[in-house]
C-alpha cells in the first residue's frame, strides 16, 4: 500500500475534478492512495516555492509552465521516465506546445488541460446594436465596437465596445496576437531574445493604444477590471482565456457569444497559450516514484482529460480528445479550441514583471503621453535586461 | 462694587440634590471661609459662584447684578484652585500673565503688571522659571499671582493650602491674610481645615450636606456654636460631649454627681465642653477617669481620658501631665459650658452674661 | 527608545473618573455649538462607515449584481451568507481562527507584560539594549520572516500544527512597548510593600502588579487578537490541510485565477468582522482607561 | 548561592530569569530571521536552488534601481503625508469626540470600525468609490455637480494620496481612541482656570491642550510613522491588479520587498532591501524618539 | 529580641551621598521618630532598614543579626507606605490577609488572624469592601492591619498620615499610638509634621541633610533644642531668633536695651524665645513692636509683630489679644530663653537650674 500526495491551487472544480480522477485512479490501482491537498491560488506559487525545496512538498505537484526552469534547476522535480513518457510519442500527441516542458530530450512535465485566448462577446448588446455577428477581423473588431460604445452627456464613456487592460489578457494579446499579425515575431532564440521593439510591435502598439486614443471604443481600466465591465454588461467585447468561461455562467441574464480572435490585416490567425502542469518531484523515490509515476500517466490520459473538460471546462492537451467534432464545434469551447492549433506559448523569466513591463509601456503612453515608439523601446530594453539576468549572463 | 449676595442657592445632579439652597450675604471687602467635612457642598458652591458649575434654582448676584447667565470671564472674579491648575509648561511669567491674555491692556502694560504682582507675591527672581522647578509654597503663590494680576472685585479660593505641608501651610495662611488686608478684595475660600478657617475668616460659614449650619465671626462660632455639628467641627481636638439630663438650671451626669448649667433647660441635654476648658478639681468633677494615653504637644499635654461619659480629651499643663493610668479628676466653669439639645443638637440660648 | 518616557506631565494629571466625565454643561450659545458639533461627529462617523455599508449591501447581492455600485441591493439576498455558511468548512476555518487568535492573545498578554514589566521596575544592566532590540524587531517585514521561520518549523515538526501558526505571534514588541509604559503608572510603593510581605517577585507581578493594569490588558487585548484573526501569509504558508486553514486563508479560496467572487468576500468579511466587534464591545471601555496610563504617565 | 547575593544582584538575577524565555524566543523567532535577511543580502538565493555569495553586487543594484528610488520617494511621501494628516484629522475627531456626551460609545464605535474590518475586502469597496463615471461614487458626486472627472488611480500623481486614503481611513479609529485617552487626562481645572481667565478656545486649544498633550502627541507619531514606512497591505490590495501601479507610482518599499521576493524570487535581492528599511526605520525611529528626549 | 541598630549608615545614588552615616540605636519596644524637612534622608534611612535599598556602607542589625544582605521579606518587619499601597483590585479582607500569604500557616489560623486584626483595628463590618468604597482613615487602617497581621518584630511607617486631613490626622495619631501600647513592637516611624513626632514618640530624630542633628525625648528636644535647626523645627509657630551680643550672662539687642542669660556666653548668640513664651511686660522688653498680623486660634490668636529684631511670633491670649497696628512690649522669663552660638548654631550649654 502506497500513499502519494497531490498539490494544486484551489478552484472549485478542479478540485472537484481531480476527486473524480483521484477515485477512478484509485479504482484501477487499489494498492496507491492519493491525496490532495489544495491552497488558495493567489499565493500557491510562495506556498510551493516555500514547502518543496525544504523537502515538505508533495510527490506529484501541479505547476505553472512558467516556473518549469526553475524547479528543474533546483533539481525539485525528476524527469518523466522515457519508458512509458516517450518523448517521441507526446511530440506526436500532445499540441506542439506542450513541447516546452522537454530538456534535453526528456519530458519534465505534462498538462492534463490547456487554455487560450477567444473573444467573447455580449449577445444582448450585439442585437440591440443591430450586428449580426462576432468580428472576423482586427478592422471588424474596431467598427463594431465603435457601435458599441455609448457616453454620457460629458463625453464619459459608460459603456465600451471592447475592454481593454495590460494588466489582465491583453500582454499575451499583444506579444504572441498582435505583434505577430502586424507581421512580428515577438522573440527570438527561444524566447530569449525581446524582438517586438520593431515595426510590427510599433504597429500592434499603435493598434492596441489606437482603441482608446484614436478609436475611443474604450477605455482602459474601465470599471476597474475588463471582466467586471463584461459582467456587467456594459462591454460589448471582451478577450479573455477559457478559464473565464465557469465564472460568467454564475452571471444571471447575461447572454454572451464566444469567437476566435480577430485575424490581423493579412489574414494572420494567432493565439496564446498557457497550461498547468504535472510533475514528479524529487522527494518521490522508491515506490512512491512508481505509484506517481504511475498517477501522472493517468492524469494525462484521455479520459482523464475529457473529465477535466467535462467538469473544468479547460481544454484538453491532445489534439485526439480536443479536436474531437463534438468538442472543436462547442459553442463555448470550440473556438478555443481551434485556437490551440495555432497558439504559441510565451517561455517566460519572469511573468508578472514581463507582464508589469507592458502595463508601463502603456502607462507611460496613455498618463505620461509619451512617445510610442520611445516607450516600446524603454520596454523592450527592460524586457531583455529581466530575459539577460534570467538566462545569465 | 463687589458685594456677593447667594439667593436660595440650590444644585441638582440629575436627580440628587447636593446643595439646598443657600442664602449668603458677603460685603465687600469681606473675607469669607466655607468649611465643613467632605463632600458638604464647598466647591460646588464656590464653582457656581464662579460659573463654572450651571446653577439649578436661585441666584448668584456679584455687585447687586445677578450673574447667573454670565460666563466666568464676565463676572470679574478670580479663583485659585486646589491643586493651583497651573500650567507645566508655561514659566512662571507666562503663568501668571496667562490671567492677561483675554484682556485688552497694552502689551507694555501687562508687563509691568506681572512684574508688579511678582513683586508683591516675592517671586521675581523666579520668572523665568517652570513650575517643576518650584517648590510647593511658590507654586501656590503663581496660582494666587494669576488670579491677582487681574485686579477682580471676588477672590473665589478652593483649599489651596490642602496639598501643603504643616510648615508651609503656616506660612502661606499668613500670606493670604496679608494680601487680603492690602487689596482689599471679596473673598471666599473654602477649606476643611478649621484652624485655617478660624486664623483667616472675617466670618466663617459652616456648611454640612448642603445645608448652612452657622454663619460667624471665628470668635462667635468658636464660642457659641449653634449646633453640636459646629461644636465639634471647630476647635482642635475637638468639644468632648457629655450626656446628661438637665432640669432647669442643673444637670445630672452619667457617672453620678450633678453640675449648674449656665442656661436653663429640660430633659436629655449635650453638655460641650473644650479640652482646654477642663481643668483638674478637688471638688464635684464634671468628669473623672483613668488616662489611658499621653500626647505632648511641646507647650502643652494632651491626655485623654477613659470616664462613665466616653473618652474625654484634656489639656494638662505640659511640665506636669498626669500619669498614664493615673485617675483625674476634671471641672469646668459653668461659663465653659455648651449646652445642647439631644434630641436636635441644637444650642440653648445662655442666659446673657 | 527608551525615550518615550512619557513624563513632563505634572501628577495632578492622574484622571479620576470626576475628571474624566464631568464636563461643564452648557448653556445658550453653546447649546448650539454642541448639536453643531455633534451632527459634524455624526456625518463624519456616517461617513468612516460608509465603505463598511458597502461592504454589507456587496454581501447582500447576486453576482451578477455586485458590479452595479449602488448601495441598496435591488434585489437582496441571503443566498451568500448561506452559502459561506453551509460550506461545512467554514466552522472549522472560524474555530481554528478563534483558537488561535484567542491563545496568542493569552500569550501575548502574559509574556509582553512580563518583559514590559521587567524593563519597567527592575534596574539591571542590559535593559536599554534589551529594550532597543526588541524594539527594533518592528522594523523588518514580516515577509522576509517567513522563509526563516519556515525552514524552522519544518526541522522542529512545527507544520501544518496550531503551534506552527501560532509561535511567531506569540510576543510582540509592540505589546512590550505598550505594557512598560503602563507599568509606569503602578506605583512602586505597591510593588516594594508587596515585597516586604514576603511575596517573590513572580507573584509581585502576577497577583499586584498585573491587576493593576487590566485595563492595558485589555486593550492590548483587542489588538493582538485583532492582528491575529486578520494574520494571513504566514498562518497560509504554515497550514496543509484545509482543515487547519484560518479564517483568512480559507476565505481567501473564494478567488481564483478567473476571478474574485467579491460578493462571497464581503460576506466572509461581514461574518469575521462579528467577533472583532464583540471583543471590542466588551474591551472598549477599558481602552479608554487603559491608554490614559500607558500614554500620559511616568 | 542565591542567599549570598546583595539585594541588588537578586533582582539582577529576577529580571533576568523573568526575561530568559523571551531574550530566546526573540533571539530564536526574530534576530536570527533577521540576521538570515542581513546575510541573504549578500547572496544570491531563489528561494528554490542554492545560495551563491555575490558580495555587494545586491547592494550595488539597488543603488542603481530607478525603481528603488522612486519606491525610496514614495515611501517617504507616505510618511510625510500619511503622518501629518492622520496625525491631524484624528486629533480633530478626538478633540470634538471628547466634548460629545450624547451617545458617545456610538459615535466613538463609528469612527473605530474600519479598524477592524478586512483590509482585502475594504480595499476593493475603495477601488469602486475611485472609479470614473458610471460607477465611480466620488466621480458620480463630481459628476452631479458638474465638475469634471478626475482620475484617481490611474494617475501617477493622484494615485497615491488616493491609496493612502483608505491606509488612514483604516487607522483613524485607533489613533482616536489614544489622543481621546489623552485628552482626557488633562486635568480639567486647567480649562476651568482658563475659563475664569477668559481665553479663548483657541488659545486653550494652542497654549494648553496641545503643550499638554504633546507625550501621546509623540506617541502616535513614532507608531503612525513605523506603520507609514511599512505600508503594504493597504496599497498591495488597493492595486491588486497593478501592484503599486500606475509606473510604480504607489510603490512602497514593503510592497518592493514582497515582489522581489515572491513574484520574481529574488531573495538576495529582496534581502538587501529589507536591510535598506531596517535601517530607515531604525534611523527615523530614533530620531523621533531623540526629539521626545531633549524635552 | 528587636533591638534594631543602625551603624555607620550611609547612602550613595552614583556619586551623591544622601546619608552619612547614621549611627542609632532602637530599643525593644520603643517608638521613635524620624522628622526632618523634605529631602533630608528619613524615607531613605527608613528604606534601608526595610531592605528596599541597597546598603551603601554600614550595617543595619535587627535583633543582633546584621541583615544587610536579607531580603525584606526574611528581615520580620512590616513597613506602612505614605500613599497606604492598598491593592485598589482586592477587598479588605484579602489586603489584610496579603500579609499572610508567605506565610505557612493553615488557611483557618490565618483565616482568624485577619478577623483578630479586623476585631483590634475595629474593621470587620467593613472586610467585603475595595478600598475605593472606604474613607481616608479607613484606607489607613487597612493598610496598618496588614502590617500587624504578620506581628513583625519591628513597624515601618512612612508619612503614614500626611495624606489626611487634620481632623482625620488627629484621630489616627490615637490610634497608631494605642497600637503601640498594644502590641509592644518597635516602631519606627517618618514623618515631617512636628506636631505628629511630638505626640508619638518615645524618642525623636532629627534629620537634616543626611546627618542626625539630636536624638532625645520629646521634651528634650522641645525644652533643650541641641541647635538652631532644631530648635526652628521643632515647635509651632517656629521659635523667634533674635541676634544679640553677649557678654556672659547678659546680652545687648538690636533693638538696644540688655538682657539677662541664662547661661554665660560671649559674641554674637542668638536668642531663641518661642511664641508661647512672650508675654506683654510693661518694663524692660525683649522686642517691641507694631501687630502687623493676628490669627485667632480658638483659645489662643497669634500676633505677629514687627520689630527691630525683625517679624517675631506671639501668642496672645484670646480674648483680649492687641489690636493690628497697635504696639506691643513683649518679654520673657530668662529661663525661657534659648541661647544659641550664632556662628556654629549650637546651644550654648544651660547653667543648671
Ligand atoms: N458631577 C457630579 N455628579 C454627581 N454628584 C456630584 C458631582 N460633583 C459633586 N457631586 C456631589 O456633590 C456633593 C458636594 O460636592 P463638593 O465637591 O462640593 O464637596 P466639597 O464640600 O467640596 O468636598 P471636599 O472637601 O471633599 O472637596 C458631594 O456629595 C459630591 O458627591
Ligand atoms: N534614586 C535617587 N537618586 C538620586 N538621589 C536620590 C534618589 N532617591 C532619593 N534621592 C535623594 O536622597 C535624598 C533623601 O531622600 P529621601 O527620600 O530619603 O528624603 P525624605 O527625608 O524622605 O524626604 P521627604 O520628606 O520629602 O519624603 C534627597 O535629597 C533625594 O533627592
Ligand atoms: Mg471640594
Ligand atoms: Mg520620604
Amino acid at each position: 500500500q502506497v500513499e502519494i500526495e497531490y498539490w494544486q491551487y484551489f478552484f472549485d472544480a478542479r478540485v472537484t475534478a481531480m476527486e473524480t480522477l483521484i477515485e477512478n485512479f484509485e479504482e484501477a490501482n487499489p494498492d496507491i492512495t492519493v491525496t490532495m491537498t489544495h491552497f488558495p491560488y493567489a499565493d500557491y506559487r510562495t506556498k510551493v516555492a516555500a514547502a518543496i525545496p525544504a523537502g515538505e512538498g508533495p510527490d506529484v505537484v501541479q505547476l505553472f509552465y512558467g516556473w518549469l526552469n526553475d524547479y528543474i534547476e533546483a533539481e525539485l522535480i525528476q524527469p518523466l521516465p522515457t519508458d512509458t513518457f516517450d518523448p517521441e510519442v507526446i511530440d506526436a500527441e500532445f499540441f506542439p506546445m506542450v513541447g516546452a516542458m522537454k530538456r534535453d530530450g526528456q519530458y519534465f512535465a505534462l498538462p492534463t488541460a490547456v487554455r487560450s485566448l477567444a473573444l467573447f462577446y455580449n449577445e444582448r448588446l450585439f442585437e440591440e446594436a443591430g450586428i449580426e455577428g462576432p468580428p472576423e477581423t482586427l478592422d471588424e473588431m474596431v467598427e463594431i465596437a465603435a457601435a458599441l460604445t455609448e457616453r454620457d452627456g460629458a463625453g464619459n464613456i459608460t459603456q465600451v465596445g471592447i475592454t481593454t487592460g495590460m494588466t489582465a489578457q491583453d500582454h499575451h494579446w499583444f506579444r504572441e496576437v498582435l505583434v505577430r499579425q502586424f507581421g512580428g515575431e515577438p522573440y527570438t532564440d527561444d524566447y530569449r531574445n525581446v524582438n517586438w521593439n520593431s515595426e510590427a510591435g510599433q504597429a500592434a502598439l499603435e493598434f492596441y493604444a489606437g482603441l482608446e486614443s484614436e478609436h475611443g471604443v474604450t477605455a482602459s481600466g474601465f470599471m476597474d477590471e475588463p471582466q467586471a465591465a463584461f459582467k456587467a454588461q456594459r462591454a460589448g467585447m471582451h478577450i479573455d482565456g477559457s478559464f473565464r468561461i465557469g465564472s460568467l455562467e454564475d452571471v444571471r441574464g447575461l447572454r454572451y457569444g464566444v469567437a476566435e480572435l480577430p485575424a490581423g490585416p493579412d489574414g494572420t490567425r494567432s493565439n496564446y497559450s498557457s497550461y498547468w502542469v504535472n510533475a514528479i518531484t524529487t522527494k518521490a523515490e522508491g515506490e512512491r516514484y512508481d505509484a506517481a509515476v504511475r498517477f501522472m500517466e493517468y492524469v494525462v490520459s484521455d479520459e482523464a482529460m475529457q473529465i477535466w473538460l467535462d467538469v473544468v471546462g479547460e481544454l484538453p492537451a491532445k489534439p485526439s480528445v480536443g479536436l474531437t467534432d463534438e468538442n472543436a464545434n462547442d459553442p463555448t469551447f470550440g473556438p478555443f479550441i481551434r485556437g490551440l492549433d495555432y497558439a504559441h506559448t510565451t517561455k517566460f523569466a519572469d511573468e508578472s514583471a514581463q507582464r508589469q513591463i507592458l502595463v508601463d509601456m502603456l502607462a507611460r503612453v496613455d498618463i505620461e503621453g509619451q512617445d510610442m515608439a520611445e516607450s516600446l523601446a524603454e520596454a523592450a530594453a527592460a524586457e531583455q535586461a529581466i530575459l539577460d539576468e534570467y538566462y545569465g549572463e | 462694587m463687589a458685594h456677593l449676595a447667594l439667593r436660595n442657592l440650590t444644585k441638582r445632579y440629575g436627580e440628587t440634590e447636593v446643595l439646598h439652597g443657600i442664602d449668603l450675604d458677603i460685603a465687600d471687602g469681606e473675607f469669607v471661609v466655607l468649611v465643613g467635612p467632605s463632600g458638604c457642598g464647598k466647591s460646588t458652591t464656590l464653582r457656581m459662584i464662579a460659573g463654572l458649575e450651571e446653577i439649578s434654582a436661585g441666584d448668584v448676584a456679584i455687585g447687586g447684578r445677578v450673574v447667573n447667565n454670565l460666563e466666568p470671564k464676565d463676572r470679574d472674579i478670580a479663583m485659585v484652585f486646589q491643586n493651583y491648575a497651573i500650567y507645566p509648561h508655561m514659566t512662571v511669567r507666562k503663568n501668571i500673565g496667562f490671567g492677561l491674555r483675554a484682556s485688552k491692556m497694552p502689551r507694555a502694560d501687562k508687563e509691568r503688571r506681572i512684574d508688579e504682582v511678582a513683586g508683591i507675591l516675592d517671586m521675581t527672581p523666579l520668572l523665568a522659571r517652570k513650575p517643576a522647578q518650584l517648590s510647593g509654597g511658590q507654586r501656590q503663590r503663581v496660582a494666587i499671582g494669576r488670579a491677582m494680576v487681574r485686579d477682580p472685585a471676588v477672590f473665589l479660593f478652593d483649599e489651596p493650602l490642602s496639598n501643603l505641608d504643616a510648615q508651609l501651610r503656616t506660612q502661606m495662611r499668613l500670606e493670604i491674610k496679608k494680601l487680603h488686608q492690602r487689596v482689599g478684595s471679596t473673598i471666599v475660600f473654602v477649606t476643611h481645615d478649621q484652624v485655617e478657617a478660624m486664623t483667616l475668616a472675617d466670618r466663617i460659614v459652616i456648611m454640612k450636606d448642603g445645608h448652612i449650619q452657622q454663619v460667624g465671626t471665628p470668635d462667635e462660632v468658636y464660642r457659641h456654636p449653634a449646633n453640636t455639628f459646629v461644636a465639634r467641627f471647630i476647635g482642635a481636638p475637638s468639644m468632648n460631649m457629655i450626656e446628661a439630663e438637665a432640669s432647669d438650671t442643673a444637670a445630672q451626669l452619667p457617672g453620678g454627681g450633678a453640675i449648674a448649667l449656665p442656661v436653663a433647660a429640660q430633659g436629655p441635654v449635650l453638655l460641650g465642653v473644650r479640652p482646654d476648658d477642663l481643668q483638674p478639681v478637688e471638688g464635684p468633677a464634671l468628669v473623672e477617669g483613668r488616662v489611658t494615653v499621653r500626647e505632648p504637644l511641646g507647650p502643652d499635654t494632651l491626655i485623654y481620658v477613659d470616664t462613665a461619659a466616653g473618652e474625654i480629651v484634656a489639656k494638662a499643663d505640659a511640665r506636669t501631665p498626669p500619669e498614664v493610668g493615673s485617675t483625674v479628676r476634671l471641672g469646668a466653669a459653668a461659663e465653659d459650658l455648651h449646652v445642647f439639645d439631644k434630641a436636635s443638637g441644637a444650642a440653648l440660648a445662655r442666659v446673657p452674661a | 527608545m527608551a525615550g518615550v518616557t512619557l513624563t513632563d506631565v505634572p501628577e495632578t494629571a492622574k484622571p479620576s473618573s470626576k475628571a474624566l466625565f464631568a464636563r461643564p454643561t452648557g448653556r445658550g450659545p453653546r447649546d448650539n455649538a454642541a448639536v453643531i458639533r455633534w451632527m459634524l461627529l455624526f456625518l463624519g462617523g456616517i461617513i468612516m462607515v460608509m465603505p463598511i455599508a458597502y461592504m454589507i449591501s456587496t454581501s447582500l447581492k447576486w453576482p451578477h449584481e455586485v458590479y452595479n455600485v449602488n448601495l441598496i441591493p435591488e434585489e437582496p439576498t441571503i443566498e451568500n451568507y448561506t452559502y459561506v455558511l453551509e460550506d461545512g468548512r467554514f466552522y472549522g476555518w472560524f474555530v481554528n481562527s478563534l483558537i488561535i487568535a484567542v491563545l496568542t492573545t493569552i500569550s501575548n498578554l502574559f509574556f509582553d507584560s512580563l518583559v514590559g514589566y521587567t524593563l519597567c521596575k527592575f534596574k539591571f544592566p542590559g535593559r536599554q539594549i534589551v529594550f532597543i532590540a526588541i524594539l527594533s524587531t518592528l522594523m523588518i517585514p514580516t515577509e522576509m520572516l517567513v522563509i526563516p521561520w519556515y525552514l524552522m518549523s519544518q526541522s522542529f515538526g512545527w507544520l501544518d500544527t496550531y503551534w506552527g501558526i501560532m509561535f511567531p505571534g506569540l510576543m510582540t514588541a509592540f505589546g512590550v512597548f505598550l505594557m512598560k509604559q503602563f507599568f509606569e503608572s503602578v506605583p512602586d510603593d505597591f510593588i516594594e510593600a508587596a515585597r516586604i510581605d514576603g511575596l517573590n517577585e513572580f507573584q509581585i507581578w502576577w497577583t499586584v502588579a498585573m491587576p493593576l493594569v487590566r485595563p492595558a490588558l485589555a486593550a492590548l487585548a483587542i489588538f493582538v487578537f485583532l492582528g491575529n484573526w486578520t494574520a494571513f501569509l504566514w498562518p497560509l504558508i504554515v497550514t496543509n490541510s484545509v482543515e487547519l486553514y484560518t479564517l483568512p486563508v480559507g476565505l481567501s479560496g473564494f478567488g481564483d485565477e478567473a476571478d474574485v467572487a467579491w460578493e462571497l468576500i464581503m460576506t466572509g468579511a461581514a461574518i469575521s468582522t462579528i467577533p472583532t466587534l464583540i471583543v471590542f464591545l466588551i474591551f472598549q471601555r477599558f481602552i479608554i482607561r487603559g491608554v490614559v496610563m500607558a500614554g500620559l504617565k511616568g | 548561592m542565591f542567599k549570598n547575593l546583595t539585594i541588588r544582584q537578586k533582582q539582577i538575577a529576577w529580571a533576568w530569569a523573568f526575561l530568559a524565555v523571551p531574550v530566546i524566543f526573540y533571539v530564536v523567532i526574530r534576530f536570527y530571521p533577521t540576521g538570515n535577511a542581513f546575510v541573504i543580502s549578500f547572496q544570491e538565493w531563489n528561494l528554490l536552488g542554492t545560495r551563491s555569495w555575490t558580495g555587494l553586487d545586491n547592494y550595488v543594484k539597488l543603488w542603481n534601481d530607478p525603481v528603488f528610488w522612486k519606491v525610496f520617494i514614495n515611501t517617504f511621501e507616505y510618511l510625510l503625508i500619511g503622518t501629518p494628516i492622520s496625525l491631524l484629522i484624528s486629533f480633530i475627531i478626538a478633540y470634538h469626540l471628547d466634548k460629545v456626551r450624547t451617545a458617545h460609545g456610538f459615535l466613538r464605535m463609528l469612527y473605530f470600525l474600519p479598524f477592524m474590518t478586512s483590509a482585502v475586502a475594504m480595499a476593493w469597496v475603495w477601488r469602486w468609490f475611485y472609479q470614473p463615471v458610471p460607477t465611480g461614487l466620488f466621480n458620480n458626486m463630481l459628476a452631479s455637480v458638474g465638475i469634471p472627472q478626475i482620475a484617481f488611480l490611474n494617475s501617477t500623481t493622484n494615485a497615491l494620496p488616493a491609496v493612502l486614503a483608505p491606509a488612514v481611513w483604516a487607522g483613524l479609529g485607533f489613533q482616536v481612541i489614544i489622543f481621546m485617552a489623552g485628552l482626557r487626562a488633562i486635568p480639567t481645572s486647567y480649562y476651568e482656570a482658563a475659563r475664569i481667565d477668559g481665553v479663548g478656545w483657541w488659545t486653550q486649544l494652542t497654549q494648553i491642550t496641545i503643550p499638554l498633550l504633546r507625550p501621546t502627541i509623540v506617541f502616535i507619531v513614532v507608531f503612525s510613522s513605523i506603520g507609514f514606512l511599512r505600508i503594504f497591505d493597504h496599497v498591495f490590495n488597493m492595486t491588486t491588479n497593478n501592484p503599486g501601479g500606475p509606473l510604480n507610482a504607489t510603490k512602497p518599499l514593503v510592497l518592493m520587498i514582497y515582489e522581489t521576493a515572491f513574484s520574481s524570487f529574488d531573495m538576495g535581492y529582496a534581502a538587501a532591501q529589507t536591510v535598506v528599511l531596517f535601517l530607515i526605520l531604525l534611523v527615523v525611529s530614533l530620531i523621533q524618539l531623540r526629539l521626545l528626549r531633549s524635552d
